[in-house]
């Protein structure tokens, strides 16, 4: 186990790489983890920003720009996603005083 | 540089589109429905002559992708609207959503596939949130987590690509370093994941399922059509010729086929019925595609009759409500003309002679075989099959006779010609298959 | 880049730290806060690694527009106190999801580990010339492909607080 | 001119058209089709017996052999002469049986619908194109079982037959798929089949074996027959005696020459058949209903032609479905009368002594029945039956005595079901007599029943180019006598059984079979699938990440 973490720190590339597997991993736990559809919106926040940190890496590894690009447009779909996915929330759970994930829909398979 | 002239169709058939779509919101404040159709219409139309002005490879998918907005356009009805104030609205976004699909019939780069995805599922979110009702909200919020989860897939499949290959290109190989194989893989598995979602491939079938039970037809037609369809085509750019990741798409191919079969089983009300077929349905288009390049053709035939065939029946339900029971159908006043449309669209869906949904199952099962092998074909075939046992059991309560239409229940003219459109194209694919795949 | 070797050792610490607050609050309001800290050290961590105009995008877009618009919903929303409590079930589910995934990536992470090299020095401009060279370069169609996002996003915001109203004053009318 | 008859069955639409748009009198105009098929039938056995090969290339341009290919030959041409006689027969029948039906264009409709995909699959020169009339049939035949939906029960029979049909056309699609570069050419299959191997003569064989069985309820695929009487009866006798059941046993002689190639194929195809023949023949002596118990003698009669299939003599099995189908499909109208006389009775215990009333009809059935039995000389079925029992003492004397056993079995549900309508005269039951339209088309099948045998010879030799050389047919043999002997004394017995007990004489039934077994854990798997959509976010979410997760991880693992 140490030396698992001791080999993820040693070198800035690695530490950065495992950066973004570990925050990917927290966002998906956060997912199956919260009840609150707000929060569950902040997880793939973090989602996304495990993946923007990657590029950003990838960029600075690869030596090619086109990774800070492809942040700086993840960011503009990140954004989009907020607001959709925002306006849905308040729409669908402003009515309902208990904002639950967790409870019974209606619309089945 | 063929594939700029493809993508080039492709882009200006998407910026026609957006354009319009745009002139449909900012006019549509004092114009009447029927103008607001009609100019989704004549942007569909407009985008589509620069598709097929110069045959490419791209072109039969873009027709394909602009038929079946131009279909969802028309199946657009204002009372299903929460408000219904809202048609511009729901015209541009099937628009805009179909540009989205547009760019990635013919994208390689995994940014354009990014963003093109993004914006078709969320349309398909706002489409399915602005329908009348609690049910459509919920289906709406269920189908944009789980489409922002797909993204976040795409997003993280993407920088590990980016981080093994130092390219945006879909196909670019891994630079020489240890472990970096590894890291394309997974982040390939991730973008295939991700992308399969508006496929409704099973494990990301839920979203898909709730919009299609629950959403407004015309939302309901865009995700059923368009996005799937635009999602096929990049899922076919994703996976390539590579055998790993076909070998992937093959086994989550038949069991969402094996899957969609059995939940349609299950069902009481049609439209639970589509939901679950329509994944069973991109079970098949998804296993067309993991028989690689050499299924394009067969993979464009059965997109074109499954548009048709989902076009018919959802012409034919629309204006009914969300929740139609299966046993109810011969008290539904729906009128000879919808009446036929949806045994017909139905019978296509089912694979059943004499439409053309047989010759569509009955070629990727023969790409399949050569590809995925024998036990995967047999299951899917067994699959395929046994949709029958669903897909017809309205189809006798159908055909004997029904209550008369009253005034609310009559279709209206949209749906009248997109009927008309999708029985064409059906009855062409039926006769004459060869001159539909020879565009391919 | 090894001199940076420290602060982005502190920066990636924060936003994977804050990343584990914000997914373990119970406090709605508290995981905003916790957000604006991770998209900060995130934008610590893109400085850290040339990337300076992302930087700046990180700080503007998410700490100046996303996470206030987090924030403003929150106080919309009628419970903005505390979650209920996940059930014993739940954490055992999220912990192996957690697992699975992070098996996966870590197993990817670590391979590259095993033979990492110093990396070189950029050899390409990563001035904000350079960014403008790709984006309307090779990446002018997803570029240009965002307006078309942009418009759904904005029209679906638009739309659907137009229903949200419409819905409340129906209820209202009702009442 | 010749080059149109093979399409002669597209007169069917004309028809169809007419009655969905509700022009004319009802099912008048569709008379059309099964006179145009019987005729072209005709007109090329008479003819110089060249066959006719239609085909449109470039239909299915991504297969091998894509063409779209129509072939009148020997064999095509005797199954449409088969198809318009008994078609035209059922459909001046129906005019009378369907009158005062409020469906009565819709079930004409369907039945043009039906000969037209039964001729294309006769017709077919490919197996691309039988499938779409093999798959076509059957949808026909589900929508024609579930045609009265006030019916109590008549939807799930449709579906019992379409699962049946499913399970056959996946075995089809699979064999044609299967084929090396599509080649599917149904006349040179054989040929370009390779010995071993996934595409072998085994594989495809076998293949083509579970799809024949499907259409021709053999074995445990034979469920789906008995709850097709739901249907109206002269569907029943078109249908599900005639032609599409017989269906299977077409396709197994047409593809003879590729189940020749694989031995053990034939020896599990005589075994099915035979057994068939056997246990369905007991199970008709438990049936208590009039149709069922004819379906399980339909049954029966399959089991003999497959037998005779896995005897490798497919003239014998062609030459019985060819008699077959003018007696059985006789039989069957003959239990129409019956019902439409008594009002919808089918219930055997409460139908008996009918002789005085239909005094007509009850002779015609004798004549059926006695040509099911196989009356030596008189009857038709006598010169087809003989054939097979011949082919079985010659290729497997056990399996063929045991046919030969089976006789008797034939001789007494044969009789019950006479006896127990017709055996008196004093029925308590009002029959009233039934008009021209419905006696006209049963005489015309009593004289095919009578006559049909001496064909025999000739019609060996226009199918020897497509079956093989055929066997002398004799009108009287030792074997035959022997056999003719036994149904008969069946025949006595069952009379003297039907006097004892009462018009309801059955062998005591039991109830189940693995087929509500099946369905009841098909039913139970879809519910759990769909159970699983609960319609909770947090399902799909958990659903849709573990998923992902899970086929990434076991995918690198594996890697």
């Amino acid at each position: 186990m140490i030396a698992l973490a001791a080999s993820l720190v040693s070198t800035p590339e690695v530490l950065v790489l495992a950066t973004s597997a570990l925050l990917f991993t927290v966002g998906v736990v956060g997912l199956l983890l919260r009840r609150s559809p707000i929060a569950l919106l902040m997880s793939i926040e973090i989602l996304l920003n495990a993946g923007n940190l990657l590029l950003v890496l990838g960029a600075r590894v690869r030596n090619q720009i086109d990774g800070q690009t492809a942040a700086l447009l993840v960011l503009v779909l990140g954004a989009a996603e907020a607001v959709v996915g925002l306006a849905l929330a308040l729409a669908f759970f402003r009515p309902r005083p208990d904002a639950d994930i967790d409870s019974p829909g209606e619309v089945q398979g | 540089m063929s594939w700029f002239l493809e993508l080039e169709r492709s882009l200006q058939a998407a910026a026609v589109l957006g354009v319009l779509a745009t002139l449909v919101l900012v006019g549509a404040a004092k114009w009447s429905a029927q103008i607001v159709a009609g100019l989704g219409v004549a942007a569909t139309v407009l985008a589509a002559v620069p598709a097929i002005a110069t045959p490419t490879a791209a072109t039969f998918p873009l027709l394909i992708v602009l038929s079946a907005a131009l279909l969802c356009v028309l199946l657009v009805r204002h009372d299903e609207l929460a408000d219904e104030r809202h048609r511009a609205e729901t015209t541009a976004l099937i628009l805009f959503g179909s540009a989205g699909a547009c760019a990635l019939v013919s994208a390689t780069n995994l940014l354009t596939i990014l963003v093109g995805f993004e914006s078709m599922s969320l349309s398909v979110a706002v489409l399915a949130g602005i329908g009348r009702g609690e049910r459509s909200l919920e289906a709406a919020f269920r189908f944009f987590v789980l489409g922002a989860i797909a993204a976040a897939l795409l997003v993280y499949g993407t920088a590990l690509h980016f981080y093994a290959t130092g390219s945006l290109e879909v196909g670019a190989p891994a630079v020489a370093g240890d472990g970096l194989q590894q890291l394309r893989t997974i982040g390939h598995l991730l973008l295939l994941l991700g992308v399969s979602f508006e496929l409704a491939v099973v494990p990301l079938q839920f979203g898909a399922l709730g919009v299609i039970q629950a959403g407004p037809i015309g939302g309901v037609g865009f995700a059923m059509t368009v996005s799937k369809v635009g999602a096929a085509f990049a899922l076919g750019h994703v996976v390539g010729g590579e055998r790993l990741q076909q070998d992937v798409l093959v086994a989550l191919a038949v069991t969402t086929i094996v899957w969609g079969t059995l939940g349609a089983l299950a069902q009481r009300t049609l439209r639970g019925l589509l939901a679950n077929s329509a994944v069973a349905q991109g079970g098949f288009v998804a296993l067309g595609i993991a028989c690689g390049a050499g299924a394009h053709a067969t993979v464009c035939f059965y997109l074109a009759v499954y548009v048709a065939a989902s076009a018919l029946v959802l012409a034919a339900i629309s204006g009914d409500g969300d929740e139609i029971d299966l046993t109810t159908m011969r008290s539904r006043p729906l009128g000879t003309m919808r009446r036929l449309a949806l045994v017909a669209g139905l019978m296509s869906l089912a694979g059943m002679p004499p439409t053309p949904g047989l010759l569509a199952k009955f070629l990727v099962l023969a790409r399949s075989w050569e590809t995925a092998g024998m036990s995967w074909t047999v299951v899917a075939a067994l699959g395929g099959v046994f949709g029958a046992l669903y897909y017809m059991r309205p189809v006798p309560d159908l055909l004997s006779g029904g209550a008369p239409i009253d005034g609310r229940s009559q279709p209206t003219f949209g749906v009248r010609i997109a009927i008309v459109a999708a029985a064409v194209v059906t009855v062409v694919c039926t006769v004459a298959p060869y001159a539909a795949m020879r565009l391919a | 880049m090894t001199d940076r070797m420290v602060p982005l050792a502190i920066a990636c610490a924060i936003a994977l730290f804050s990343a584990l607050g914000l997914v373990l609050a119970r406090r709605i309001v508290h995981c905003a806060c916790l957000l604006l800290v991770h998209s900060l050290a995130i934008a610590a961590c893109y400085l850290l690694l040339a990337a300076d105009f992302a930087a700046m995008g990180q700080v503007i877009v998410y700490s100046g527009a996303i996470v206030v618009l987090f924030l403003f919903v929150v106080l919309l929303l009628p419970q903005d106190g505390v979650e209920p409590k996940a059930r014993p079930g739940r954490l055992a589910i999220a912990l192996a999801g957690g697992g699975v995934v992070g098996a996966v990536l870590l197993s990817g992470a670590t391979a590259v580990a095993a033979a990492s090299a110093p990396a070189a020095p950029a050899t390409v401009d990563f001035e904000i010339k350079g960014i403008a060279r790709s984006l309307f370069g090779p990446q002018l169609v997803p570029f240009e492909l965002t307006a078309i996002l942009l418009l759904v996003a904005i029209v679906g915001g638009v739309t659907l607080w137009q229903r949200h109203t419409t819905t409340r004053s129906d209820a209202e009318g009702r009442r | 001119m010749n080059s149109l008859l093979p399409w002669a069955f597209l007169c069917t639409i004309p028809g169809l058209l007419l009655q969905a748009l509700g022009v004319g009198r009802a099912g008048v105009a569709s008379l059309l089709g099964p006179i145009a098929v019987l005729l072209a039938g005709a007109a090329w056995l008479v003819g110089d017996h060249a066959p006719l090969v239609v085909s449109i290339a470039d239909w299915l341009p991504m297969l091998g052999d894509g063409t779209f290919a129509l072939r009148l030959d020997a064999l095509s041409a005797t199954m449409l002469t088969v198809i318009g006689a008994v078609a035209s027969c059922v459909y001046v029948y129906s005019l009378a049986y369907m009158h005062d039906d409020p469906g009565q264009r819709r079930f004409f409709a369907l039945l043009d619908f039906f000969v037209a995909t039964m001729c294309l699959l006769v017709l077919a020169g490919n197996l691309v194109v039988l499938v779409a009339g093999w798959a076509g049939v059957g949808i026909a035949s589900f929508l024609l079982i579930s045609f009265w939906r006030d019916k109590e029960g008549t939807l799930g029979a449709g579906m019992q037959a379409l699962a049946a049909n499913a399970i056959g056309d996946a075995a089809l699609l699979l064999a044609v798929v299967l084929l090396p570069r599509g080649q599917a050419d149904l006349v040179n299959l054989h040929a370009l089949v390779t010995p071993t191997g996934t595409s072998g003569a085994t594989m495809i064989g076998a293949l083509l074996v579970v799809a024949a069985a499907a259409k021709s309820a053999q074995g445990p695929l034979y469920f789906w027959l008995p709850s097709a009487m739901a249907g109206p009866t002269p569907v029943s006798a078109l249908i599900h005696a005639a032609t599409m059941v017989a269906a299977g046993v077409y396709l197994l002689c047409r593809t003879h020459l590729v189940l020749a190639q694989a031995p053990d194929v034939l020896h599990v195809v005589a075994w099915l058949g035979v057994l068939t023949a056997l246990v369905a023949a007991i199970a008709s002596l438990q049936q208590t209903n009039y149709k069922k118990g004819l379906a399980y003698s339909t049954l029966s009669q399959l089991g003999y032609m497959f037998a005779a299939i896995g005897f490798g003599a497919p003239f014998a099995a062609f030459f019985h479905l060819f008699t077959h189908a003018s007696f059985k499909a006789l039989l069957f109208l003959v239990a129409g009368i019956v019902i439409h006389a008594t009002d919808g009775e089918e219930e055997l215990g409460k139908l008996g002594g009918l002789r005085g009333q239909l005094g007509a009809t009850a002779w015609l059935a004798l004549v059926g029945s006695l040509a099911l039995i196989g009356l030596p000389i008189a009857t038709a079925g006598a010169f087809s039956k003989d054939l097979v029992l011949e082919a079985g003492l010659e290729h497997a004397p056990m399996l063929g005595y045991l046919l030969l056993g089976g006789v008797v079995l034939t001789g007494l549900y044969t009789g019950r079901l006479w006896f127990a309508v017709f055996g008196r005269s004093d029925s308590k039951l009002h029959a009233h007599a039934p008009g021209l339209l419905l006696l006209g088309p049963v005489a015309l099948l009593a004289v095919g029943a009578v006559v049909l045998g001496w064909t025999g010879n000739p019609l060996g030799e226009v199918l020897a180019p497509a079956l093989g050389k055929a066997p002398e047919v004799h009108a009287w043999s030792t074997l035959g006598a022997i056999a003719g002997g036994l149904g008969l004394c069946g025949f006595v017995l069952a009379g003297a059984w039907v006097k004892a007990k009462g018009s309801g004489a059955a062998l005591p039934s039991f109830r189940g079979s693995w087929v509500d077994v099946a369905s009841g854990v098909s039913d139970g798997v879809a519910r759990l699938v769909a159970s699983v959509h609960d319609g909770r976010v947090v399902t799909a979410i958990v659903f849709s990440l573990f998923g992902a997760g899970i086929v990434t991880l076991v995918t690198v693992l594996r890697h």
